[in-house]
């Protein structure tokens, strides 16, 4: 197996998470395509660690998740005060500032 | 003894060209300065404390101006003295020019002691005969440093020769008079201390102009008299009118003065190129010098003339810029006959004058071609007499009568009969101030100063204002004996015109010069005839009881008048039999500079013919109008039984539109004229409207216009330029970049997912971008 | 190939504890305050500020004595380091932390949520910047960066029941996350290429080494340093800072347009000097881009706004641009270290008007209660001292002599005069243009506040707490000694971060 | 006390009237008694300090800089607080310290509208220094830096103070000055770099450009924008529009000190910086500098006749006035550069006497409305004929300070300096002695129109309109004397400037071009400046 196949994966997997962000309206879906986002980086991560057998990329890979977690735990939390304020959590209609 | 710069005192080693000018001689001569110094300080005295003076400032101001007169004929009777017996021992200062110009000849000079007896008689004192340069002291000069620049000390100081001795004397006397005249003239006026406050100043700037050593004290001097004219006839400004005509006068003198400058300026960087060690020297008598010795560029030397010439004729009056004199008349009589009769408007001719060799080698006088100067004078001449006919008010006819004096003198400086100019100057000065103070007394009597409406008949009321105004005109006309025609004769025989008239010699014949000489003389003569008539002679037309002014009138008008009779023996031709040999042409002798800044001018050999020739023209001019007014008006007058001023159903009013064409072709029309005029005498009257017409709506309305055309194009350049393009380029950048940001403001559409569109666009972008060009 | 990773033995790293005094200090201070909390609840409400503000002075020394000794401290073999560079940033973020404690004090006091988690927040995020300052590792940047950012997140989302902070908190998460998201791929690339996560390998890796595919380098560095542009919010990446810097609470915003932003630009600084050291073909044109589409961005939009607090993010988006143009121009021979201390001095000198200009917004804000500029007409009758120092701070922002901009401004100009290219002048014109068009709003808002009318001219005094008036003096003095006496911060930054990287 | 003055001397001088701002912000804004005697008491401790100074200063040598200070100030960028006084700064300074004392006495009792004479003398004193500063500053940096504090104060006066269009002309006179400003700062940093001197002195400059010295081309483009950042200020013809708004709508005390001393900063930068550091790009400038500074005549008194409003009217002629100041800069020669120094101090005593006359006009009557006032010399005769004066002044009148300004300037444009075309200079001189006949065109209607006739009705018996004051007396009559004395006695002014004109020119623009050989000029260095321009060798000889 060759490292491309992984880059190629990964690579989908970037563009998939990018356009789950800019085209889903609901806040959770956005968090999801996000999380994706960073799954990619981290195939990417650990294939190039692999293949040149240095340590730190599995470790970067590690650190990788770890604050992803933390990102959804804080993000979950402020979707939920915004439902609790508007009763929605549609992301297009929360524009009460712009110009 | 202070040396300046570039002119040293001379010592055996550097030899020069010898300028006849000697700094030091008697206290007076040195001090001349006191003269103008003395009614400035009485300005000053005046403006501050004359309120609280018992008089109110009129006793300080002629106490300042008489102690002045006074001084200023002593230092004549010093100069006098110090022109005849000079001893040799002050300094000569003399040019040295730069040698690399070639080597200037100069023939040796030895000193020469004159040996005449002194002779009581101020005016008399023999010299030796003939005018070849004798190492004798004509001018004294004394200055000292005005301000430094460039390493060059620019200085001021007194230059004190016959032409200056006689222009002090002439000032401080007409103006003392005028002094004495307005205490009375102007005696309720609510600003009587200001009046005399400026006639101070007035009296001062014109004293330091008359003896001013170098150009550029002549240009401060020459502007200061236009501010006190400024000020003076702009007296009663409260009238619109009054302060129209004022700022008028100033203008149009400002014109003059931009030549003035520019002139100045040439002269200035001229000299100075040629003199060693200077980049440039203000000095009259080094420029005259080294104009005289051709070591300045003839284009030069004809730039500059010009340029001066501008000045002239708009300081004294010439053809186009004249326009302001009359209108000048706005201001108190006893100012019009100081400053627009004797003293401001010879200023001009005094500058010609003095700057005698620039003006002789830039317009080439020397040749008999004619040069501008004669040509302006000339045309002045005429244009002055044919205006002076049509006109109402006495003043006006005085003020175009001193334009027409004032280019016979331009004429005669344009021919080279320097001696003549300056004696008719001399001359002038006091019959035109006595007239201007007769008009003054008259008017001063009648409240107006329309002759039309208001005068006539007041011989028999005014006895002393009468004879004195007669004893005025006659002068004025050129009748023998009397001071007009001595100077006037002079100045025609020094044209050279026609050989058979005997008046060889001159610079060359000008023979038009002498034909306009002449036909001036007629009219000038017809005017003053036709003033004498509506004034004098003839039913009162106004209303009041008319009585003689009082003895502070009077006194000046016969002191004038005498002075009148009396100022033309100074200047005996020189063949003339009746005197002996040593009265002749005294004047010419003293005032007119023998020396290395004076240009070697030849003298007409004066001649009976063409002074028999001149009285005759004078007689007809006078004839011809006596008989019009004295014979004609005064019957229809008698039959109509109300005082008329001229035939009911006279020609003007029977071809109008010939007068119209005719008026362009005044040339040829004027000679025609002359002889018709003498026959017909009653048609004169219709030209001189046109011309006065012409001279109001062309020459008056051009200036006019050209001062509309300038507000005008100022609104213009400011609405149009300043407010729209450069501003509005200032402003519109403004409001771009405003709008800019309006628009940038929409991409902020307030949606998150908009934004994160961005950035991820905005990242692939750039890395094509950079992937493209690295 | 798995094996050999097991097989590695792990012997604990020798750690210099005074090199990582600071970062420890602060930890300690910060688990105190939550613990304080847990424990007193309400009791402890008027102290966790008092202890904050503590907390951050204490940090302060051990920076003090790491200073003092002058040694450059290399931990963990390169990926941690304290230098000169380090301590200054760490001092600027120390400080600017501070101010923002002082402001918020009173702010959070009377706003009507719980008060001690704010402390805790915040003193962790300083924490991250701290660490961001001396991490020369792709890792370490990474965590530091998260670290100073998730609390942000939250402390922007302050005000629970408010729509607008809530927005701007959504947004601010939403923006962060994928920038970093976007970042993580960059890095990983790096990563990849170069096989190593420690900067100085990369960059001399990047040098000699055979490198297979350009583009995928240049692709790299571009994501990269986009993810941190969007932390300085630079122009195309800035389109979140007007809203989040409205709806977050005005003390939390200064701490981002200030302290948040520094971070980004050390991380990037850290970056280019470190990690892409020769790489000045890919990164400059993109540095000049960036520079000069934000500082004429910034300055276009904030002629026309009517907010303040918009208003200062849009300058906030063109000092950015100003920062940046060093940068632009720092691969040239020569510059680099000219480059790197004018951009340190003008963080510096930056972040004293910014903050100032915050404080006083939020004094008067506390009488007008809005951020709409037509508020603040007239404020010269019934404050004349705050508007004066607004006048002040405003007037340095736009780089008035003797105030402290000007100097920060000129030491801009002198690196792009002296780059001697077309592109260094071309920058230099359009700086030049762009402070006369930033001039415009600062004036105007003077302007206002000097000679216009107050609304419905009510005069009451502003009311003062010590607090702000010691955050607004110390900004003030700190603007006027940079602008007469700029040697001061001169010397300071006069720091290099070559020896190390190259 | 000698050596005090002599090292400490100029520092005190510049700092004294901040330790009066110091002073004053102490006390509360009651007392407003209180602020102006400070502010008159700092200002007059000036003013004596200057007059210590003139006492000190020696005459023989004005060429040299005498009072020199020179410490490092930021060595970062190696830019020293180097301080100097000469010929050519020293009645600048002294018309300044005469300006603003004066200025405080006129606003004793009548501050302008929003009634805060804390805060407005305060601005005054804050604006000496920075005057002052500018002046004696031999340093670029330090030059920059006090040119820029001038900049606030006013722009505050104009801002708060103002008339009622304040807002845009206060905007507009900051922009614009603070342009040329940005531009003046990238020529001198790029001059610094590029000539490679040590140090940002003035002195080092000089030296550094004329070793090594600069390439044409960037020679050329550095003077532009300074010509660019002084030209703005003096100002000169495109760039010129801020004034008349500034004029028109600053406080009178505002108009006066603009006018007086703030439009000089401009034409002494090029006198002090740009001339002297670069000689060549001087001389290949001056045409263009003398073009602008002819148009600038014509236009402003074109200007003038259109205006209706006083202030306005005055404020164009000033944009005149410095057409002919900059034209005796533009040639380059020792007589035209006097004569500009005397031009800066005459225009900046007449036309700071014309705008205090017009702020009375304006106190009296309300208005500045050419077409409403009239018969100002029957309602306020000793007003009347101070403003009579002043217009003589102001046109040109030999006898008066305005002469000697304008005179010398015209006198020098036709000999310009070496290496100039010569012919074009002449042209320039004519159409500037036009110009003295349209500014007396335009001085003499607006007297006419102000002070002659009869005053109109609406104010023909108005019992507020008195004659000249107490303070108005005090602070005018030091400007009327000087005007009188410098007109009558004009060596006052210029045997100072002598000696600095002839030290700070490039003595390659001063030696007469035709009597050097070709390798004489080779060695003084100036075969730039003469094979720049052999067409210009017949240099008039007599021609």
């Amino acid at each position: 197996m060759y490292l491309n196949q992984f880059l190629l994966l990964s690579a989908a997997l970037f563009a998939i998470g990018v356009y789950g962000v800019l085209a889903r309206r609901n806040g959770v879906l956005v968090l999801m395509s996000i999380e994706l986002i960073l799954n990619a980086v981290n195939i990417n991560l650990v294939s190039f660690a692999a293949f040149q057998d240095s340590i730190s990329g599995e470790v970067f890979a590690l650190f990788v998740i770890a604050v992803a977690a933390a990102e959804v735990g804080v993000g979950l939390a402020m979707i939920l005060l915004l439902y609790r304020n508007r009763r929605n959590i549609d992301l297009t209609e929360i524009d009460l500032m712009k110009g | 003894m202070m040396a300046e710069l570039f002119i040293f005192a001379e010592s055996a080693s550097q030899s020069g060209l010898p300028l006849g000018i000697t700094s030091g001689g008697a206290w007076l001569l040195r001090n001349a300065w006191l003269i103008p110094l003395l009614p400035a300080l009485s300005f000053l005295g005046i403006l501050f404390f004359g309120k609280r003076m018992p008089r109110k400032g009129s006793e300080l101001g002629i106490a300042a101006v008489g102690i002045a007169f006074v001084l200023a004929v002593l230092t004549g009777l010093a100069w006098l003295d110090h022109r005849d017996n000079y001893h040799g021992e002050e300094t000569h200062l003399a040019v040295v020019t730069v040698e690399h110009h070639g080597e200037i000849s100069h023939d040796e000079h030895h000193d020469e002691h004159h040996d005449d007896s002194h002779d009581e008689h101020a005016a008399s004192g023999h010299s030796e005969s003939g005018h070849h340069a004798a190492h004798s002291s004509l001018a004294v000069s004394n200055t000292v440093t005005w301000f430094q620049t460039n390493g060059v000390d620019i200085s001021v100081g007194v230059l004190v020769d016959g032409l200056s001795v006689m222009m002090l004397f002439v000032v401080t006397l007409v103006s003392l008079l005028v002094h004495i005249y307005s205490t009375d003239y102007v005696g309720g006026d609510r600003r009587y201390t200001h009046y005399f406050a400026f006639l101070s100043l007035f009296s001062a700037s014109m004293l330091t102009l008359v003896i001013s050593e170098n150009t550029l004290q002549l240009l401060v001097a020459w502007e200061l008299v236009g501010v006190c004219s400024f000020a003076l006839i702009g007296h009663w400004w409260e009238e619109k009118p009054n302060s129209d005509a004022a700022l008028k006068a100033f203008l149009t003198n400002r014109v003059g003065d931009m030549g003035l400058l520019v002139g100045v300026t040439i002269l200035f960087f001229a000299v100075g190129s040629v003199l060693p060690d200077t980049f440039g020297s203000f000095s009259i008598a080094a420029t005259n010098t080294v104009a005289n010795n051709g070591l300045l560029s003839h284009t030069a030397l004809l730039v500059a003339a010009t340029c001066l010439m501008a000045a002239v004729m708009s300081k004294s009056g010439q053809f186009f810029l004249h326009t302001w004199l009359p209108d000048a008349m706005a201001g108190p009589t006893p100012v019009s006959a100081l400053i627009h009769a004797a003293t401001m408007v010879v200023a001009g001719v005094f500058m010609i004058a003095r700057l005698y060799g620039v003006f002789f080698e830039g317009l080439s006088i020397g040749g008999s071609s004619i040069n501008l100067m004669a040509l302006v004078g000339g045309i002045t001449t005429l244009v002055g007499a044919s205006l002076a006919f049509v006109q109402r008010d006495i003043k006006k006819v005085l003020a175009y009568s001193t334009i027409s004096q004032l280019g016979y003198m331009v004429l005669a400086l344009g021919v080279g009969a320097w001696t003549a100019a300056v004696f008719h100057l001399f001359t002038h000065a006091f019959f035109k101030a006595c007239l201007f103070l007769g008009s003054g007394s008259v008017a001063h009597a009648v409240h107006s100063f329309d002759m039309k409406s208001d005068m006539g008949g007041m011989r028999k009321a005014m006895p002393h204002t009468y004879r004195t105004f007669i004893i005025g005109s006659i002068a004025l006309a050129g009748l023998p004996p009397l001071a007009g025609f001595w100077s006037k004769d002079e100045i025609l025989a020094g044209t050279g015109g026609w050989g058979l008239f005997g008046g060889t010699g001159g610079n060359g014949s000008y023979t038009l010069m002498l034909v306009m000489g002449m036909i001036t003389a007629a009219l000038t003569a017809a005017y003053m005839t036709r003033c004498v008539y509506l004034t004098f002679f003839g039913e009162f037309r106004g209303h009041g009881d008319v009585h003689e002014s009082g003895p502070r009138i009077v006194v000046p008008l016969w002191i004038l008048a005498g002075l009148a009779i009396v100022a033309g023996l100074f200047n005996l031709p020189k063949g003339f039999q009746l005197v002996p040999d040593s009265f002749q042409e005294r004047f010419g002798h003293y005032v007119e500079p023998v020396a290395g800044y004076f240009p070697t001018i030849s003298h007409a050999t004066p001649s009976w013919s063409l002074a028999i020739i001149s009285t005759l023209v004078v007689i007809g001019g006078a004839s011809a109008a006596w008989w019009y007014y004295f014979v004609k008006v005064e019957a229809a007058s008698k039959a109509s039984g109300k005082s008329l001023t001229e035939l009911p159903n006279g020609p003007t009013t029977t071809y109008p539109l010939a007068k119209i064409i005719h008026n362009i072709l005044d040339k040829k029309y004027y000679l025609d004229h002359l002889y018709t005029g003498i026959i017909a005498g009653g048609t004169k009257g219709p030209l001189a409207r046109m011309a006065y017409r012409f001279n109001q709506q062309v020459i008056d309305g051009t200036v006019d216009r050209v001062g509309e055309t300038a507000v005008k194009s100022g609104q213009f350049v400011y609405d149009k330029i300043d407010q729209l393009v450069v501003d509005g380029a200032v402003n519109t950048s403004g409001r771009l970049s405003s709008e800019a940001g309006g628009e940038l403001r929409k991409i902020q559409s307030g949606k998150v997912q908009s934004y994160a569109a961005i950035l991820f666009a905005a990242a692939t972008v750039l890395a094509g971008i950079l992937i493209v060009i690295v | 190939m798995t094996t050999q990773l097991l097989t590695l033995a792990f012997e604990r790293p020798a750690i210099d504890w005074h090199a990582v005094a600071p970062e420890l200090t602060l930890l300690a201070v910060g688990c105190l305050i939550t613990l304080i909390d847990i424990i007193f609840l309400e009791k402890a409400r008027p102290y966790t500020a008092t202890l904050a503000g503590l907390g951050v002075l204490a940090t302060a020394i051990p920076i003090i004595t790491l200073a003092m000794d002058g040694v450059d401290r290399v931990l963990f073999d390169g990926a941690y380091v304290v230098d000169d560079f380090a301590l200054f940033t760490k001092a600027i973020f120390l400080i600017s932390g501070y101010v923002v404690i002082l402001l918020s004090t009173n702010y959070v006091a009377e706003g009507d949520y719980w008060e001690n988690e704010y402390y805790g927040l915040l003193l962790a995020s300083l924490m991250g910047m701290v660490m961001m300052s001396s991490s020369r590792d792709l890792i370490s940047i990474f965590v530091a960066l998260e670290l100073l950012s998730i609390p942000a997140y939250l402390m922007v989302a302050w005000r629970k029941r408010d729509a607008r902070s809530n927005e701007a908190g959504l947004k601010y998460y939403l923006m962060g996350v994928f920038a970093s998201a976007v970042m993580l791929y960059g890095m990983s690339l790096l990563f990849g290429v170069s096989g190593s996560t420690q900067l100085s390998e990369i960059s001399s890796f990047l040098t000699n080494g055979s490198v297979s595919s350009v583009s995928a380098i240049t692709l790299a560095i571009v994501f990269v340093v986009a993810g941190f542009a969007f932390k300085v919010s630079a122009a195309p990446f800035h389109t979140w800072a007007p809203d989040v810097y409205e709806g977050a609470p005005t003390p939390v915003t200064a701490f981002l347009s200030v302290a948040s932003k520094a971070a980004g630009f050390v991380a990037l600084l850290q970056l280019i000097y470190v990690g892409f050291h020769n790489q000045s073909a890919v990164y400059e044109p993109l540095i000049w881009i960036l520079a000069a589409a934000s500082m004429t961005f910034g300055n276009l939009v904030a002629l026309k706004q009517t907010n303040i607090v918009r208003m200062m993010a849009y300058s906030g988006v063109a000092q950015t641009g100003f920062i940046l143009a060093p940068l632009a121009v720092a691969g040239h021979a020569g510059l680099e270290d000219q480059a790197l201390s004018a951009i340190l001095t003008y963080l510096a000198i930056y972040a004293a008007m910014n903050l100032g200009a915050f404080a006083v917004i939020i004094t008067l804000s506390r009488k007008t209660g809005s951020a709409e500029i037509e508020s603040f007409n007239g404020a010269f009758r019934y404050a004349p001292a705050m508007t004066v120092s607004m006048a002040f701070f405003l007037f340095s922002l736009a780089g008035i002599p003797p105030l402290g901009g000007w100097f920060a401004k000129f030491e801009v100009f002198s690196v792009l005069a002296s780059s001697d290219d077309v592109w260094g002048y071309a920058l230099a014109v359009i700086a030049a243009i762009n402070s006369v068009i930033a001039l415009y709003y600062y004036a105007s808002v003077a302007r206002r506040m000097w000679a216009d009318e107050a609304p419905e001219n009510d005069l009451t005094p502003v009311s003062t707490t010590s607090s702000l008036v010691s955050a607004l003096a110390i900004c003030a003095i700190v603007t006027l000694a940079f602008g007469v006496v700029p040697q001061i911060v001169g010397r300071f930054a006069d720091v290099t971060l070559l020896t190390l990287g190259g | 006390m000698e050596n005090f003055i002599n090292d400490w001397g100029l520092t005190v001088t510049t700092f004294l009237p901040m330790v009066g701002v110091a002073v004053m912000l102490l006390i509360p804004k009651a007392q407003e008694e209180l602020h102006k005697k400070t502010a008159l008491a700092t200002s007059l401790l000036v003013a004596v300090m200057g007059i210590l100074i003139l006492t000190q200063f020696d005459f023989d040598a004005t060429g040299q800089l005498q009072f020199a200070v020179d410490h490092i100030w930021i060595d970062v960028i190696n830019s020293h607080y180097a301080m100097g006084l000469d010929g050519m700064s020293l009645p600048l300074v002294l018309l300044t310290m005469l300006v603003v004392p004066l200025c405080i006495i006129y606003s004793w009792n009548h501050f302008p509208e929003p009634q805060n004479p804390k805060a407005f003398l305060i601005l005054i004193l804050v604006l000496e220094t920075g005057m002052i500063g500018t002046f004696m500053a031999q340093d670029l940096v330090l030059f920059f830096v006090f040119f820029e504090v001038v900049l606030l104060p006013m722009f505050f006066m104009i801002a708060v103070w103002g008339g009622d269009d304040r807002r845009y002309a206060s905007l507009k006179f900051f922009l614009y000055t603070l342009f040329g400003s940005a531009l003046m700062l990238v020529s001198f940093l790029a001059l610094y770099f590029l000539s490679g001197s040590e140090s940002f002195v003035l002195s080092d400059l000089i030296a550094a450009v004329s070793s090594n010295g600069v390439s044409r081309t960037a020679g050329l483009w550095i003077f532009a924008g300074m010509f660019l950042g002084f030209g703005i200020k003096v100002p000169m013809f495109p760039f010129h529009t801020w004034l008349p708004d500034a004029h028109t709508q600053a406080p009178t005390v505002g108009s006066v000190i603009l006018a007086a001393v703030l439009l000089k900063l401009g034409t002494y930068g090029f006198i002090r910086i740009a001339i002297p550091v670069l000689p060549e790009a001087a001389v290949e400038w001056a045409p263009w500098i003398g073009l602008l500074a002819v148009i600038g005549i014509i236009y402003g008194a074109l200007g003038c006749l259109a205006q209706t409003d006083m202030k306005r009217l005055i404020a164009f002629s000033s944009v005149a006035h410095m057409g002919f100041v900059m034209l005796g800069i533009s040639t380059l020669t020792d007589f035209g550069i006097n004569a500009a120094i005397m031009g800066m101090v005459a225009h900046g005593l007449i036309t700071g006497m014309l705008f205090f006359i017009a702020g009375s006009v304006k106190e009296r009557y309300h208005t500045l409305d050419i077409n409403r006032l009239g018969g100002l010399l029957i309602q306020a005769p000793r007003m009347g004929w101070i403003f009579g004066l002043c217009v003589m002044a102001s046109l040109g009148l030999p006898g008066l300070a305005g002469f000697w300004g304008e005179f010398p300037a015209i006198l020098s444009a036709y000999n310009p300096g070496n290496g100039l075309p010569v012919t074009t200079f002449r042209v320039f001189m004519v159409i500037s002695a036009l110009g003295t006949v349209l500014a007396a065109g335009y001085l003499l209607w607006l007297l006419q129109r102000a002070a002659f006739g009869t005053p109109k009705d609406e104010f023909a018996e108005d019992p507020s309109i008195t004659d000249v004051t107490k303070h108005e007396w005090i602070s005018w009559a030091p400007f009327l004397a000087l005007i009188v004395a410098i007109g009558i006695y004009p060596n006052l002014i210029f045997r100072v400037t002598d000696g600095a004109v002839d030290a700070s020119l490039d003595d390659c623009l001063q030696v007469n071009a035709s009597e050097l050989t070709a390798e004489q000029a080779e060695a003084l260095g100036c075969a730039s400046i003469y094979n720049l321009h052999e067409d210009h060798e017949d240099h008039a000889a007599g021609e």
